[in-house]
């Protein structure tokens, strides 16, 4: 293992010549792995798998546990899914549980069932008060304390100082736990998650160690109040399922692009479970995150994420029915004239996830950078310890984001007593249907206080994605959003209610409901914000629609999360996820963006013009002594072969890695193989040779016959496409059949920085 | 008591002033019904506030606080183990072994013949067989402690990535 | 244009070089467009669209009006899929009222409005008879005719003989205008806009006389009463409003590459608007027909699918507020112990979709090569009158296929009288729920009317897809599955009702609703029948899923269509539409299916090892004659070029159609360009020429210097890969360096086909 | 009358057999009201049936019959066009004009110089401007015919393909 992630994408494999793959088996083991931070190769993963798969073909006809084994390998592939959507499953519900009872432990106890949640403890209770949502079992902290009340004075500092006293020991438990057990667990993830699918080796990413503690960690964040989310770990978790379960199958688990398929479908069920969303998650990871084979797996992916949603639905975590806490079900109309205030929405959103991708970029560059960076515990500790300080009096930064979206995307109905719904309504008659009236003194006050928790919530989330915990962007977007849209849904709704003689808001106030649905609002903003943070389009949209369980307000949702994408890209090209691509540096070439410029292969190629000549071998003249020094003065990943030094033809392309075995394993074992011999890579191994003269050692079997060639002239358009498409790691450059250069993916890289204006060795490869 | 039953009936009426001065307190009432059809607001709310049963809704609706009890005892084993072995490991562990900390790594681009990885498996599979249990005893405490401190290694590296040379997720 | 369809695949451009890119504006025009039954080429295209959009940028400083142009351009392809959509939109909703309309005239008329139909003549009637869905206002043929009442035997007679003879006119109109004005327009054109969209050329098929004829002969087919519907076929009407659309937007209509991307959402569009699936047809266009580029069109698709949907819906076509007549809205639970029918189903599903296609392949097999192809008339009015004589004394067949569907995923309501709901209820207390109770003979005999119709359906469809009129496959499977899922709904609701204190059936049906939902089984089966037969996947479930319009049922759909695809696939892996392309040998390379044989290049490239040897062009020593002769004995589409005849090291690659007008142009405008003149395609023009002796002729500019090479050791795996990444049309082969062949999608095509032991001549390239 | 309006208040009852005798005839009963807030069971059923009303589904309604008409009366047209038309040719077509059926089509592949497609648009842009106005109606004339001819050529082509040869659409 290397001791730094110099990120080799770096030539070495090439794709799958049929001489090497058929006879892998007799080859030393070790072949086909890669090591730590490398670049898998598509192309001979998935040729290395079609020879074992015919491998298996070919034996099935033999007995009849063969044809079981055929069967098993034919069928692995579902059974695979189906464990990791069962395993997404169980670990969502887990953290769901876990994260509402740990989120209400900082305000009080269940003293008969500790198990249970404040909603949970009062569930049957006859005395809810449903203000506050509490009832006599649940006891708040001032109460355990012996405190006759909590509304005096001394019960709110108690409250208070436990509240924050809370929030800070998980966010130190969180960040300990991560630091001492699995550095990995900390972040979103979904960056990781989308370098990896796009063919990189991160060891330990998706173990079980970051599994447990990211599980763990992530309650522990979400309860200490935190502006983070759990969804977007969700897809982290769940990946490491995926990579878990194909361990039990070799077929996935020893073949890095097989195995990816498998990542997939789980990334598709973490979305699935998040936002019980299965076809939101299905085009969330064919949009987002999947690289190599997006059509292949749809439908694994697909039955992946139902089987999650499925055994989520069955712990039915929230208690009710849903799969996420701010499930809405109301069915209001919409009108046309509404687009306006949605799509004014969707530039709010838009501009909001410019400026926080802006800010946040620099700010994680500067912890990045600066001397911030070496005290990660202290950092999480003070943003903890600032948000719950300026959190606790403010009603709607006290309670969850989870909690608040719900709230706010919620229509008032006549069991609300909450502030969001003091409406002047005079309800003599029981036939009443509940209409639009007035605002009440509590809607004013709650506006206030929105507005105040828009901008707490604004700010901090700036600041606390990128902390060392897990943290997900999802929750907290979506709450500034949701924030924005139910406080221009009650100005609309006062508008319109005002004026409801005036022939634009007629027909909106003439039926039996209120005038405008400012949940709606608030939901159109949630997705507005996000949209114009991770620039999710399609997948936005139909989560959303999954969420809101009507097709009636996609048209509202997709003009807003347009609207949000368009505002953002003209701000700045990427979303979040690709900035933080691009600030660690990962090698990611995203499939989404086109090169559009005029650069040729030439001008890419190494080497460079004044640089010394390309390494090298030789078909039949070189010896093995010279093999070695070529292997012990150089650091590539492979060689290229040619017929001579002088005419420079291309005959193959052979790996550093397996040249090294085999004339290793040729000086140990095969007798008369000296540092004289002569080393073939050519068929024709001249039989005259002197009597007693050195043994010749053939190497034709190590070498790849069919390395993909481009021209010296061929435009990078095209080289950067077949990069995308094929899933190369290196090409070889020819002018008129001579050799001339060599591209790695790492090449390729840098340049696409480089013609973005970005500097390319500072900024990708760190 | 019902508080911690699994199903409810939930009914929710509106708040209204009625002009015979009955006021209705509450506007969600709720009591358990293990069948759900017993669960209509004749069933649910006071004698004398049948009337505004037109207006109320009702939902049966169940829960399972047995999963919810399991997950949540769950959740604190974990943690507390997790938080026991860290308080060991950062505690105890440095004082115990004076080993190095930091695991020398061979370079693996340069001696690919020997797979440092599967070397603890081949030892587990020759060397017990001839010997006595005692040395069979050490040899899996050894397998172990080497597991352990190759797992440290890992985590070890993991951390100077991240929170030493900031490389990766920031 | 070449009279005979022999789909000339075969080579011709290349990707890209920037050399000819840069320059070809001032060359002829002609250059970039392609013949009829040609291939196109993707990289090409794609490069010639990002020159002209550099142009433009560069352009874009100069002036306002530039700028203009700029903005634009850039805006053009969401206009123009709003066009699209738009246009999709209302073509559907013409030919929904007129179809209806048109159905009903079969059966009689609405005296006082002649223009509507008979649910909307019957709609604010206070008399209608719920039996049979009529009223005073609508009058039957023999009302019409003067006869007193419609229920005697006269009157039948007279009934059946209006019905048989409208469907005939029918019928005959629409062949005949098919065979007059576009005989494009017939069958389901699915087939044909998958090949279309992975890049072939057939001009006419998506023009405006196709779109014209096609949406009128739809509606006359469907009213003729053939066991067809319409939803296929506007797949392939919204495809031609994306044609035609296309060309008012140069970027798109001048570029077959890009103008793929509008197809590809109109498509969906579609999709969309005959299910009133946006999200279905957007998953339809990505899993179906989309071919290049899935995910860059996915957000534009969706757009364009919305926009559809969104026209559609304001016309209301159904007077029901949603986009098809079969929406349910029920929601009645479904319990685990009922996915054992729906996989049962599922099988059955996919058992008559394997069988489905094997006889219509047959039949259409039959019909192609024998006399009956010489009668396509006859052929539609021998069906017709079959079709009509033997469907109407049986309800279920009488009516349309739609109506049927929606009759059947119907569940039954207290206003429902019809025989499928005539159960034995004692309905005294006005407060009693709807449950389940026993048969009444009113089912009983629909059960026996519906086994009759599902054989009835079942055979007469496998005749009627392939007649030459616009015929869409949907709808009679989906009616065939749902005849069928009802059956068994209905077993099972007799099942549970009499067995109710069984303890599987137990918690099924003490609820206030029937023990199963009879109309969901309907659903069900209708989405394994089309499984089974088209053998679409995610799409179809979320189609459905649209159609059901809740989360709830989604997994009894998936557990269906799952089992339909298996099954399905256990018998035969192609669809019904993989099949017709098939069949017809259309040069369609699926991106889905995987290559795994071992040969490699060396196998299929020509020249094959007894053939002569390829012809070829040196880039310094032919002279102009030597090339017309070439292009006068040959009929190849290009020529590699290589450094000399001796060591065929290749250069490039010339297209013929750029050499021959080149050299035409020289002749005839550049002056010393005689027979004898040297034809340099290298840079270095000797300028040491005897004085006097013959000019030179330049041709560098016309050369490609890119083509993309492969090693003759490449196993094919990889090269039918590169063919369907990169949309190659050829790949020229290299051994060291030299040139040794070429492989055009033509022979990868047929080389496909030899491994799947199909005969590739005959069926591939008829 | 009232059957064609746009609007609808449609109520679904169930058909009971009620104690008293009353029997109820219908069950699906139809008024229209323009304002959607007048649709309920009370203003719908008969007086003496007021007291089903809880059981009663009421759902207002609303459609185009413009639109169905205007679309019913396009699709007439239209169709009778194409009839029209479609006999034109097929009866008289034949007998006025005696040329070829079936245009003989240059082959592009050899002859790429010459674009038989663009040449129409060429002589349309460099003739008439010299000629008068008798030369430009004949121009315009032989334009149409041109272009008709091209029409058919083309479907000719299409006929052949699909009901002679078979090579396509089967």
């Amino acid at each position: 293992m290397t001791s730094l992630p110099h990120f080799n994408v770096s030539f070495s494999s090439s794709p799958g010549s049929t001489n090497l793959m058929d006879t892998l088996e007799d080859l030393p083991p070790g072949i086909g792995q890669y090591d730590d931070f490398h670049t898998i190769d598509w192309l001979r993963d998935i040729a290395r798998d079609r020879t074992r798969h015919r491998h298996i073909q070919k034996k099935r006809q033999e007995s009849c546990f063969e044809k079981v084994k055929s069967a098993h390998d034919a069928w692995s592939g579902w059974v695979c899914v189906l464990f990791v959507g069962c395993a997404a499953g169980v670990c969502a519900a887990i953290i769901d549980i876990g994260t509402t009872w740990m989120s209400d432990l900082k305000e009080g106890i269940c003293v008969d069932a500790f198990w249970l949640n404040r909603e949970q403890c009062c569930w049957a209770a006859n005395d809810t008060l449903l203000d506050q949502l509490t009832c006599s079992q649940w006891h708040s902290w001032p109460q355990l304390f012996g405190l006759p009340s909590d509304s005096g004075a001394g019960g709110y500092i108690i409250s208070y100082l436990m509240y924050v006293a809370c929030a800070l020991a998980c966010a130190t438990l969180a960040v300990m736990l991560v630091r001492v057990f699995a550095p990995y667990a900390c972040g979103s993830g979904i960056p990781e998650i989308k370098t990896i699918l796009s063919g990189f080796i991160i060891r330990g990413y998706l173990g079980k160690w970051t599994l447990i503690i990211k599980s763990v960690c992530m309650m522990l964040a979400v309860s200490a109040g935190l502006s983070l989310g759990k969804e977007g770990p969700l897809v982290h978790v769940a990946s490491c399922c995926g990579n878990i379960f194909s361990y039990l199958f070799p077929k996935y688990g020893k073949n890095e692009a097989k195995k990816r398929e498998i990542l997939s479908a789980a990334s598709a069920a973490g979305v699935s479970v998040a936002f019980g969303a299965p076809i939101g998650g299905v085009l969330f990871s064919l949009e987002e995150v999947s690289y190599y084979f997006p059509l292949k797996t749809l439908w694994r992916s697909f039955f992946c994420a139902l089987a999650a949603a499925f055994v989520l639905r069955s712990f039915n975590p929230f208690g009710n029915d849903h799969l996420v806490m701010f499930y809405i079900d109301y069915h209001n109309p919409w009108y046309l004239i509404e687009l306006i205030p949605f799509i004014l929405l969707g530039v709010l959103g838009g501009i909001w996830g410019a400026v926080f991708i802006k800010y946040n970029l620099k700010w994680c560059h500067y912890r990045k950078s600066s001397n911030l960076g070496k005290y990660p515990i202290t950092e999480v500790l003070i943003v903890c310890l600032v948000t719950g300080i300026v959190a606790y009096p403010n009603p709607y930064t006290r309670m969850n984001a989870s909690e608040l979206i719900k709230v706010l995307v919620k229509q008032c109905g006549p069991e609300d007593d909450i502030a969001l719904c003091d409406y002047q309504r005079n309800l003599t008659d029981v036939n009443e249907a509940f209409k639009s009236s007035p605002l009440g003194p509590g809607v004013v006050a709650a506006m206030w206080q929105l507005a105040l928790a828009l901008i707490f919530k604004m700010v901090i989330t700036i600041f606390t994605f990128g902390i060392k915990v897990p943290a997900g962007l999802f929750i907290p977007s979506m709450a500034a959003g949701a924030i924005a849209g139910r406080m221009i849904g009650v100005g609309m709704e006062q508008l319109a209610f005002y004026h409801q003689d005036h022939h634009i808001f007629k027909e909106m106030c003439n039926e039996g409901h209120t005038c405008v649905t400012p949940g709606l609002y608030a939901m159109v903003g949630a997705a507005a914000a996000l949209g114009g943070v991770t620039r999710m389009t399609v997948s936005l949209v139909v989560i959303m629609f999954e969420l809101t369980g009507g097709l009636q307000y996609i048209v509202p949702l997709m003009a807003a999360v347009m609207t949000a994408k368009w505002v953002g890209d003209a701000f700045g090209r990427e979303g979040i996820y690709d900035g933080h691509i691009l600030l660690n540096g990962y090698p990611f070439l995203d499939s989404k963006e086109e090169f559009t410029h005029t650069t040729i292969a030439a001008d890419v190629m190494r080497p460079r013009r004044n640089d010394p000549p390309l390494c090298v071998v030789t078909q039949d003249t070189y010896t093995v002594d010279d093999i070695e020094m070529v292997l012990r003065d150089t650091d590539h990943n492979g060689f290229p072969v040619v017929v001579s030094h002088e005419s420079q033809y291309l005959v193959g392309f052979v790996l550093r890695r397996d040249l090294s075995i085999a004339v290793g394993n040729a000086r140990k074992n095969q007798d008369g193989v000296v540092s004289n011999s002569v080393v073939y890579f050519s068929n024709h191994v001249p039989v005259n040779t002197v009597v007693g003269g050195p043994e010749p050692l053939k190497l034709r079997r190590i070498l790849d016959m069919a390395p993909i060639t481009i021209t010296d002239q061929t435009p990078m358009e095209t080289v950067v496409e077949m990069f995308r498409k094929l899933g190369l790691r290196q090409t070889l450059v020819t002018h008129n059949g001579r050799l001339l250069g060599i591209i790695t993916k790492k090449d390729v890289l840098r340049h696409v920085a480089q013609m973005k204006n970005q500097d390319p060795d500072s900024i990708l490869f760190n | 008591s019902a508080q911690y039953e699994d199903v409810r009936c939930k009914c929710v009426c509106p708040q209204v002033l009625p002009p015979n001065g009955t006021e209705l307190s509450r506007k969600i009432m709720v009591r358990s019904f293990s069948d759900p059809q017993d669960c209509t607001c004749e069933n649910v709310v006071d004698a004398n506030l049948k009337h505004i049963c037109d207006r109320c809704e009702c939902k049966w609706q169940r829960r399972n606080t047995t999963t919810i009890k399991v997950v949540v005892i769950l959740i604190i084993c974990v943690v507390s183990l997790l938080f026991l072995y860290m308080l060991f490991l950062l505690c105890l562990d440095p004082l115990m072994s004076r080993r190095p900390k930091y695991l020398e790594h061979h370079n693996e681009e340069v001696n690919l013949d020997t797979q440092s990885v599967h070397r603890p498996e081949e030892e587990n599979s020759t060397r017990p067989r001839n010997g006595p249990i005692t040395n069979r005893v050490k040899h899996e405490v050894h397998r172990l402690r080497d597991e352990q401190q190759r797992w440290k290694g890992t985590v070890s590296e993991q951390r100077k990535h991240i929170f030493d040379r900031h490389t990766m997720l920031n």
